[in-house]
């Protein structure tokens, strides 16, 4: 098993996609895959920096080898609100850090986009803070 | 991140074609570069856009509404749009999000700009 | 600050390189010197795996980016010995571990180089294992 | 990482030269392929080797240790060892540990061939 954990800042999801792409090399996943992969940690990590309400600012991931997949988890602590608050929490991060203007309204792309990359996905809410367990099952 | 660079630079004449080249990774920083480009040779006069993939590893879900942006500031401007270079990761993104519909694909700089040289020498309004 | 945490076992040393070169690419290292900073680490992840007798067989690095320099710190838990216990240690872990055939008594090199290759080194014995210190400068 | 390819394959006659590419990372389990490559040739009477490092990015200290001992085994046997296509930071480290001045140094296969294949010709002894 492996760790990184990053702050909350511009382009530091990119330091995650390259320490996930050398692990799913060494397992060797195709290079399509690994491309999945890479682009669904980054959307799960732009996530957690929008919308977590972390005040730590700070992202943890871990990923597992197990046997013939690759499970990846992205959590962040911070409050675990009930969804109708998260909406609130979501629109109020927009503001700061989210679509640029004139591509208002265009977002809610990010999980929609990680089922797509990966094969399992589950976003929990968690005591101290949400986290999302995706997973990518190795293709021969 | 490398900037994106516009060719040729300097001013544009109307009718022109201009090339944007995005970086190798579109997110909300370079994407915001991109729209400044493009809004800016759109505003010259430009009837037509080029924006080169050529570079591009990733684009993110916050680069891809910024890319939609341009293409919606651009309609309203009767100017058009056209992406070439584009992998294969990042062309299945674009069908998944609809916007493949919404721009002319291109494999080669040459190709888009043969596609929109044509329908840049069309005068607007016919 | 960025973390990463490492199995010790075969070529995991070279997650951890990938994970650097995308920080130090982000603090615009020349090429030359992310070169640098990339084989210090992966040397001082070798020592770490050889010579650490740490039960648990994890590596754990930190990245701080401290205005014009970057500071790493490489640790490992395990029994802190006294230098003398440290040297047999080191032995035995050749025995398994160590060079190929052929090629005994050519070892000792991986401080020296992490030395060549970083500005500043500090090898400390701290209370739970031991801890690599390597900071390199950039350079404009 | 990928396998040290030998480069031509099958059999060698005595006093040929062999070429054995080494890996993108040339660590323990790599390098114990390059000396299994190196040593096979040796024994079939090879005169000269080349390693050709053009896929390395970098060697480790366990690395070059096990390059030494290549280095060792084909003196023993009257052999010539060359790197080529290393790069400047391998090169560097190579000068560092002392292994620059053990082996010819070419910037291209075909420059180390050139040499060796001279030095192969000579029969052994003269
Ligand atoms: N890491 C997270 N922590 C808390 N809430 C999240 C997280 N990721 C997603 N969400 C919630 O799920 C919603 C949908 O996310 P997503 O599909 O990525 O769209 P977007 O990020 O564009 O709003 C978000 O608006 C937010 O309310
Ligand atoms: N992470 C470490 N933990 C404990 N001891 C270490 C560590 N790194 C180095 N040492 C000690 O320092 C010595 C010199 O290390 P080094 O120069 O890398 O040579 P080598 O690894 O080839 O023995 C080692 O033999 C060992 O005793």
């Amino acid at each position: 098993e492996f760790a990184i954990e990053l702050p909350m800042s511009e382009d530091t999801e990119l330091v995650a996609a390259h320490t996930v792409e050398q692990i799913a090399r060494r397992m060797e996943f195709q290079p399509e895959d690994i491309n999945k992969i890479k682009h669904a940690l980054i959307e799960a990590c732009i996530n957690a920096s929008e919308h977590s309400l972390s005040t730590e600012r700070k992202i943890y991931n871990r990923f597992r080898v197990e046997g013939d997949k690759l499970v990846i988890t992205v959590s962040s602590r911070g409050l675990s609100l009930p969804a109708s608050v998260a909406e609130n929490g979501a629109a109020s991060a927009d503001k700061n850090g989210g679509a640029a203007e004139g591509a208002k309204g265009r977002r809610g792309w990010g999980l929609k986009l990680i089922r797509t990359l990966m094969d399992d996905v589950e976003f929990e809410r968690v005591e101290d803070g949400t986290r999302l367990r995706m997973t990518k099952y190795l293709r021969k | 991140m490398s900037e994106p660079l516009t060719e040729p630079s300097g001013g544009q004449a109307v009718g022109e074609v201009a090339v944007v080249y995005a970086g190798d990774y579109v997110n909300k920083m370079s994407g915001q570069r991109i729209e400044r480009e493009c809004l800016i040779r759109i505003e010259r006069g430009c009837r037509a856009l080029v924006i080169n993939f050529r570079d591009t590893e990733l684009v993110n879900s916050i680069g891809v509404s910024i890319l939609l942006g341009v293409i919606d500031a651009a309609e309203r401007r009767g100017a058009r749009v056209a992406f070439s270079n584009v992998s294969v990761h990042t062309l299945k993104l674009f069908e998944l999000l609809g916007l493949t519909r919404l721009v002319v694909l291109a494999d080669s700089e040459e190709a888009a700009l043969a596609t929109l040289e044509d329908f840049s020498a069309t005068p607007p309004g016919h």
